[in-house]
């Protein structure tokens, strides 16, 4: 890994400028893979109709110290799979509204099967690795009117599944 | 003293983020920690603590009950992390 | 699959266009994974020290016609296999210097999985499917001065291992 | 008449990208319209069509050298794509 930038913080970040900032000044980037995560107005068991289920902004919360160390080893284990370049984890905290961005995963390397698969790894590592608590807010966006998240079996099972086919390069 | 942080929807459920306890020389696990925290502040403290769900971290390490803890040390509990 | 873009173009794109694109007006999206594959500076059988073997542009062909019939067939076998909100391919043609981009594949989703998986597909059968040539120019950038890349193996076995694993929703 | 297009390696090998044929009746195959090709044109077409790598596609559709064509058909000839 030639970079490894993470960033845990309250403003919105831009794609474009990630994505530029690991380009710059390299000519060996092949393949950049992204992976933005946004607040979705429905949650996973709800439909439009269920009042209850609509999801008006979300709160992350984090554990300052650590969450960046959680990162910076999921990045460095993906690092110790695949060839990569560049690495950016940014997670955003606080209030997030509806259609906003709360995290992003670029990811360089020669070729595309390491840029996908170390974004998707890194992904799912966050998602059951990296100290971040989730509360979703049905009303009117105030803090204490929703629901803590729980952690979804799928997310532990796509984690497990990494440990399974690892393969040193 | 130990720095104890709570987050999340324990953080709620207390009502607290984070203390400082002075531990006594038999109380070197998280587990005796944990004993301690419920004997000094009740049945909040018990309910949540006593979750087979809750989570412990040793200076922002993951940890389990059965880690030893001594004073200077951090320890955290919070449930299942959700982010991403 | 709500929207599709598939656009053959000579002119530059930009990520966070596409992606503003995709989110614009969604509530519904929760995941966005994208590819960006940019030229390298060196080709895969070269090291920086063997001449012949560094890139300094690509010259990229087409069969009009064709080729969006292909990008189009490939992002309606991956929304049979996904739950796909909104497509986007983006291929460049014409001259590309070193560091410039190439392809752009974007796939939003509710959830990551179907994102990712459709992302790394579509790139996976372009590469194999879709009638696009590439010249690698290792001179001054003359169309004439380069060689036309073979195709990889390891592309058709990536290709191949969607086919076995085939799981329709 | 069939338009025939030839593309990358190809194109540059015949240097021609199309040209347009009119199909006798006996040839009603890719085969056919190959051997017609190499008739017409000599050496160099023979060393393209008959690389057992050369692709074709009828009608803009990936095609195989026993697909039949007919009049008012695209037929294109190339190498192994690679894109992306």
């Amino acid at each position: 890994m030639r970079s490894l930038k993470i960033s845990i913080q309250q403003q919105d970040f831009s794609i474009d400028d990630e994505c530029a900032a690991m380009r710059a000044g390299h000519k060996d980037i092949g393949a950049l893979a992204t992976f933005t995560g946004l607040v979705r107005e429905l949650d996973d068991m709800g439909t439009a109709s269920s009042a209850r289920q609509s999801v008006s902004s979300l709160y992350l919360e984090h554990y300052p110290g650590m969450t960046e160390k959680n990162l910076q080893e999921i990045a460095e284990e993906a690092d110790q799979r695949w060839p990569l370049l560049d690495v950016v984890i940014i997670h955003r905290i606080g209030e997030l509204k509806v259609s906003e961005q709360i995290v992003f995963v670029g990811v360089s390397s020669m070729h595309r099967e390491a840029a996908f698969a170390a974004c998707a790894f890194i992904m799912d590592y966050l998602k059951t690795k990296a100290a971040f608590w989730k509360k979703s807010n049905s009303g009117e966006g105030k803090e204490n009117d929703g629901h803590w998240v729980e952690a979804k079996k799928s997310d532990t099972k796509a984690t497990e599944k990494w440990a399974e086919t690892k393969q040193k390069r | 003293m130990v720095t104890v942080h709570y987050f999340a929807s324990i953080r709620e459920k207390l009502g607290l983020s984070s203390e400082q306890v002075e531990l006594p020389t038999q109380v070197d696990t998280v587990d005796a920690l944990a004993a301690l925290l419920i004997e000094q502040h009740g049945s909040a403290w018990e309910s949540v603590l006593k979750k087979s769900s809750v989570l412990v971290a040793v200076n922002q390490s993951v940890a389990s009950f059965t880690s030893s803890v001594t004073n200077e040390d951090e320890i955290a509990f919070f449930p299942p992390v959700t982010g991403g």
